[in-house]
């Protein structure tokens, strides 16, 4: 790698071990002013783990980094900062007690004294959300956003002071395309002021619509440098993955099932004030219904109402029968799973290993008639599971919370694909999952449509959802504004209803 | 949109207050009408200086409390404190430091125990609770050490003034909870280290990341709360007219009670200084109420535990209902 | 070998003259003396009495943190062939060698003619109790007793303070309800010293007289020189502590002695 | 891969218990060597039996505490249970109810005491610590009532048989100790139920909306901590012969720092059975070997406390270098 005059940023055999466990065996990194360069690798491949370092949360087992020129080695957040350093977490490190304006500015509050000027710091937080454009209320309070609203807020706070570097960690991973577009904008505007950036991502196509430079890591090394014009996706992929791979969305293993058929679930005027109104939608066995919409149109709170964590009006019906859910519970009895969008707080116990969290919403069929747990069966489902989604696990008791965040959305999926639904809600499972890992859950998606589960898929990804669904119901503000096969739909169209400028 | 204030601008008016305080302040109001009604005593400006006084001691250490609680930490051994410092007051005063001396080696000694408190749980990574139950055996063993668990006599007239006189009409001990009240509200409310505080407790991980030092401010919230509790030692202590080795005991418990009632959550990154002060309040009206209608004292501690837990109750569901 | 001695607190001036004397008497004779403290928890006390058989103690004297509820400890004892003393409060239900105690009951009716004496007869009057320690309620049955003979004096409030401080706010309360109050009856020293504080600031110095119970230093002291302290019942901790200890020498040698020793209060009213 | 053992056979072989207890372990050892060392009479068979015996009360408490605070809520009522316990077992006896009869009503009572404390905490949203708080204070008021404070003695010879005989040579308290360890630690580790509770104590949320009756699970973990705590006053009160209306007085306490001691996190989602009753065993051989010693009794509130923050902090310690 060649230092020229425009370098910012460097590093060389950089390491990290925590423990036994080694996150970073040997990186190297030279990042340039003015452009954005992209980190690629599969789950787990040390990418946060650098950036941490970075960002002075960890401090490198060894190697050398330099920035600007000089030495760089803090040994805090804030001494990062103070040298022009600026991170956008991946996990979202945000306060759910506090306003966005408060999280926004959290340590930079403008102060006289010690005493904070609030009427300021609205002022200050207001202007630098107009400013970047994204689309949040600063007085809200952090806990009762949607996590694709707290992602917004956690791109405000990174980009809340000037920075020579700026590090995005899977910023878009919960935004839709138009909120992710206003990011792109940002970043250009980083860019042409001569700002390095440096972008994680693991959708595709926005890498190589962005990406100036792209290096990829696999397994805590670096592979290679490239630029974006003289490479292409599958090649990328190749080069992370360690092998080729033709069709990131697999075809369908059997036709679409006939309308014919009865429907699974049926959905007629399901309404919760302010929340959504009027959802009306059919699935059928083997069918995959994708749900499309920009944050906030309201799918989230439908899902999590059909599977009984909040009431509403209307009817549901399952299997022809008219249903009332009080509780996941009873939703969970009547075959249904719920994989949520926040691993974090719905999804996974980090605290607790890896097998426990796999069966944790299938306890009755590892438990014995007196209630006593059978471990081995437990056991040989829990190593089936890691096996079939390829999750990288040092074992079956590792801590959840110590994986990278695909796998552990990888182990969420695991848990509900234990319980043999009958129909699955799928609310953004590819969250921060790698294309590798995407792949396999695509696969396990046909497959269990292939088997006869009904799946909804809830997604902001519009590849995603037009490469993968039958038919799609597309959601805006809290109404569906078009339900249509897979096949009459252009990514423009859906954008039109999602936006709700096409009706 | 803009009509809607700061965090810190969101409490100063009225209106606001009875939002934000609603449930508690309802059981406030409901407890301070029944013993009226059943004593007209008790709605007298004597009697209300009467509970001041009586509430001061633990309202003051329930400030630090709370500042400890919003960190989502606890202190168990503030009871041990409160009797320490009183007896480190005692002592000096014996020793014939005199008070200015005296009342400066005693806030030091509260400091200091709260501050090992603070580095114990932060640099040793100690859980906060098992860190103060030990402290509170090791802080009770020591006060006992220089008498051997007798009381100690206070001689010091400016001393016992504190608990005994007044100022402009009104005692001295009701000046210094309000002093107290409204430097750690304004603290807590419009500084950096209150905001701090608050981030903190909400999310440890993330205060971290933004740059906070989150050890250095547990133990500087632990040297306060320390601090608070020696503030209240003192007070005890004057009041009693000596240092007595059983001192504060079981107040730890009081004081956690008061932040709750008002709001205080033990999740951390939630709660007030104005809440726990009503709180208190409410604490001290049930114990003096009951005590005017000679209510006999195992029917109190039924009373007091059934009022704790209708005031919490209607302060969840005001919440709630709010969304 | 020698005596162990397990006592109700550390944490009143009674109970540390009470061990003091002890001590003393025990370095006088030469035997050895090992004190433990059950800081008022009767599981405790049992623990220690446990521990002291093990250890081999040939007489145990106990100041019981509850009459009743001491059997066990001294079951326990008998069973391992353990001679046991009582001092200060009774042991109800099993049989001791010797109890050395201050007759409470007796001393709770001098508290009552001492506060009829200092009313002339007539008046309020409050009483700052403990209820759960049986000599308090003795004390406190004592006084009521040696009221009743009074007409014209009216018991109007009773409540509980058992530290300092709980019974400077019950006194202060009790003050406030009933302002017409003349004298209250403090449990123990602790609870008159309070009582004295909260009628000097409620401004009451001229009408009210408070008596105590147990006469320590700083209570005597007070008496002396606060003329709101008008008396305070004295019992003689150094005399039971020493009598406890010759007993059991006594008993280790194997000698023959009193089953009971009572030990009458005194009325100190100031020199 | 296969090498991996499940959860429940972790704790099986010696090697294992020494990885995971590795630091409050050798904290118990050097405790027991330090006074061995200093009396000859500590390491006697009679004397263990007579630390087992002592440290009963706790363990048993403590082994219900453990479960609570794996769930991540708290217990404070507990030592007002054990009291009310020994209460309602002297008063149903003196009824004539006879052993069996009473041994029900008792263990009845225990769990509707804990039952109401879950059911306040799981279906109220209250939160347990005040709950438990108030509770605290209500069941203390009421095992005064019937006697007026006074104690209750216990004439029935079954009853108080359970505190003083033996059965094959050991103290029928320490079988009773022996078999509700085993039963707490087998539910706990090798039952779905058990399960269930380290899940919903490492993430509510995760639980519920895996379709865990979180509340349900809750409202029976209370129970069986009142429960506990009920045997637990059984027990002291067939030790003292009597019910004392003051019985098991921060006993609450004890139980925590015995669990938290054993490794439990009381953040919830962390600890097991065994850890906890190394915590009660240690704090039983502190208090017994200093009573040996015949240190006095302020100086061993003191080293009592150091030695749990040493022994958490070994634990601590260890458990990080692990990773
Ligand atoms: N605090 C920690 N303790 C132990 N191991 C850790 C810790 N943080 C990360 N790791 C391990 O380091 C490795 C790299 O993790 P990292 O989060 O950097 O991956 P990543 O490339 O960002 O993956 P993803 O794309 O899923 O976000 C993983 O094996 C992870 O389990
Ligand atoms: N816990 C909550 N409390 C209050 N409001 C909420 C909560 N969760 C979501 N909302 C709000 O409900 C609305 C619908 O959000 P929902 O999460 O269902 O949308 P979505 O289409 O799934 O989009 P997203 O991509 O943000 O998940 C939004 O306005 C959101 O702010
Ligand atoms: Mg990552
Ligand atoms: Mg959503």
């Amino acid at each position: 790698m060649t230092q020229t005059e425009d370098t910012i940023l460097t590093l060389a055999n950089v390491r990290k071990t925590f423990g036994p466990v080694v996150a970073l065996k040997q990186m190297d990194l030279t990042v340039r002013r003015g452009r954005v360069h992209t980190l690629l690798g599969e789950n787990g491949a040390g990418k946060s783990t650098l950036m941490k370092i970075l960002a002075g949360v960890f401090s490198a087992t060894e190697g050398k980094i330099t920035l600007d020129g000089k030495i760089y080695n803090p040994q805090s957040p804030r001494e990062a900062a103070a040298q022009g350093l600026s991170i956008v977490f991946q996990e979202l490190s945000l306060c759910n007690n506090l306003t966005v304006a408060e999280n926004i500015l959290a340590t930079r509050e403008p102060a006289r004294m010690g005493f904070i000027n609030s009427r300021k710091l609205l002022n200050d937080a207001s202007a630098l959300v107009k400013r970047l454009g994204l689309p949040i209320d600063v007085t809200a309070r952090v806990g009762e956003l949607s996590i694709a609203q707290r992602q917004l807020v956690e791109i405000a706070k990174g980009l809340s002071h000037p920075a020579r570097v700026v590090i995005l960690d899977e910023p878009t991973s919960s935004l839709s395309d138009s909120e992710a577009e206003i990011l792109f904008r940002i970043i250009q505007e980083l860019t042409a002021r001569g700002t390095a950036v440096i972008y994680i991502s693991h959708r595709m196509e926005e890498i190589m619509r962005i990406s100036d430079d792209i290096t990829i890591i696999r397994d805590g090394e670096y592979i290679t440098t490239l630029e974006r014009d003289k490479t292409s996706i599958e090649a990328l992929i190749a080069l992370m993955v360690g092998r080729t791979m033709d069709e990131i969305y697999p075809p369908r293993l059997s036709p679409p099932p006939a309308d014919a058929i009865a429907p699974v679930l049926s959905v007629e005027g399901l309404a919760r004030t302010g929340e959504f109104e009027d959802i009306h939608f059919e699935l059928h066995p083997g069918e995959i219904l994708g749900f499309f919409g920009l944050i906030g149109s309201g799918r989230s709170e439908i899902m999590n109402t059909l599977f009984g964590m909040r009431s509403a009006s209307g009817r549901i019906c399952l299997d022809g029968h008219d249903v009332a859910f009080r509780s996941p519970v009873d939703a969970i009895a009547s075959g249904i799973g719920f994989v949520t969008e926040n691993r974090k707080e719905e999804g996974l116990v980090l605290g607790a290993a890896v097998k426990p969290n796999m069966t944790m919403a299938s306890l009755d069929q590892f438990s014995s008639r007196s209630g006593f747990m059978r471990s081995q069966a437990e056991q040989v489902v829990a190593a089936d599971q890691v096996e079939r989604l390829g999750v990288r696990t040092a074992s079956l008791e590792t801590v959840a919370g110590t994986l990278s965040g695909g796998n552990q959305q990888k182990i969420v999926f695991a848990k509900w694909l234990t319980t043999k639904p009958r129909v699955l809600i799928l609310d953004e499972p590819t969250r921060g999952v790698d294309v590798g890992a995407k792949f396999e859950i695509y696969r396990i998606i046909r497959q269990l449509a292939a088997d006869g589960t009904a799946v909804i898929l809830v997604s902001s990804e519009l590849p995603e959802v037009l490469g993968l669904a039958d038919r799609v119901v597309v959601m805006s503000e809290g109404r569906i504004t078009n339900t249509a096969e897979v096949s009459t739909l252009t990514p423009e169209r859906v954008m039109a209803y999602a936006t709700g400028t096409s009706s | 949109m803009n009509q809607v204030s700061t965090v810190s601008a969101r409490y100063s008016s009225a209106q606001n207050l009875l939002r934000q305080f609603g449930g508690i302040l309802l059981s406030f109001v409901i407890v301070c009408v029944i013993f009226s009604v059943m004593n007209e005593r008790f709605m007298t400006v004597p009697n209300f200086t009467n509970i001041l006084q009586q509430v001061a001691v633990i309202a003051i250490a329930a400030f630090g409390m709370t500042w400890v609680i919003l960190l989502g930490e606890i202190d168990l051994s503030i009871g041990s404190i409160i009797a320490v410092a009183g007896m480190v007051g005692a002592q000096v005063l014996a020793l014939g430091w005199g008070f200015g001396p005296s009342l400066a080696v005693t806030l030091l000694a509260g400091a200091a125990m709260g501050m090992l408190n603070g580095v114990l749980t932060a640099k040793f990574l100690l859980p906060s609770f098992i860190v103060t139950v030990a402290t509170m055996g090791i802080y009770r063993g020591l006060v006992s050490l220089p008498t051997n668990g007798a009381p100690e006599m206070i001689m010091d007239d400016t001393w016992t003034a504190i608990g005994s006189d007044s100022f402009m009409g009104i005692p001295i001990i009701i000046w210094i909870v309000a002093v107290l009240f409204l430097v750690n509200h304004i603290l807590l409310s419009r500084t950096t280290f209150g905001r701090r505080t608050y981030l903190t407790g909400g999310n440890r991980e993330a205060a971290r990341y933004s740059g906070i030092k989150v050890d250095k401010l547990k133990i500087m919230i632990f040297t306060l709360s320390g601090t608070m509790a020696a503030v209240a030692g003192i007070l005890l202590s004057s009041r009693l007219y000596s240092a007595q080795t059983n001192a504060g005991m079981s107040y730890e418990l009081d004081a956690i009670a008061a932040a709750v009632l008002g709001g205080t959550s033990l999740a951390g990154g939630v709660g007030t200084m104005v809440g726990t002060l009503i709180g208190a309040l409410i604490i001290g009206v049930l114990n003096n109420g009951m005590n005017m209608l000679s209510v006999p004292y195992f029917y109190q501690l039924i009373v007091k535990g059934l009022v704790i837990l209708i005031a919490v109750w209607l302060d969840v569901r005001s919440k709630r209902q709010k969304g | 070998e020698g005596i162990g001695a397990s006592l109700l607190t550390q944490q009143h001036p009674f109970y540390i003259e009470l061990a003091d004397a002890m001590k003393n008497e025990a370095t006088a004779k030469q035997v050895s003396l090992e004190v433990a403290i059950a800081n008022q928890d009767l599981n405790k006390q049992l623990s220690d009495v446990e521990d002291f058989i093990v250890k081999g103690v040939d007489v145990i004297v106990i100041s019981p943190v509850d009459s009743l509820g001491v059997r066990a400890a001294i079951a326990k004892a008998e069973k391992a062939g353990v001679k046991v003393i009582t001092v200060d409060v009774p042991a109800v239900g099993s049989n001791v060698v010797s109890h050395i105690g201050t007759d409470n009951y007796t001393g709770g009716i001098k508290a009552g003619e001492l506060m009829a004496k200092v009313l002339n007869g007539k008046g309020q009057v409050a009483i700052i109790d403990y209820p759960t320690v049986q000599s308090v309620v003795s004390r406190i049955e004592g006084f009521k007793k040696a009221l009743e003979a009074f007409p014209e004096i009216e018991i109007v409030a009773q409540q509980t303070g058992i530290t300092r401080a709980e019974a400077l706010a019950a006194a202060q309360n009790m003050l406030q309800a009933n302002p017409d109050i003349s004298g209250i009856f403090g449990f123990g020293d602790d609870a008159a010293l309070a009582a004295a504080v909260a009628v000097k600031s409620s401004g009451l110095e001229d009408q009210v007289k408070v008596i105590g119970f147990d006469g320590m230093e700083e209570a005597r002291t007070a008496v002396d020189s606060n003329p709101v302290m008008v008396g305070v019942i004295q019992q003689f901790p150094n005399m039971l502590g020493k009598t406890a200890v010759d007993t059991a020498i006594q008993v280790i040698a194997g000698q023959t002695v009193p089953s009971e020793q009572p030990i009458v209060p005194g009325v100190y009213t100031g020199q």
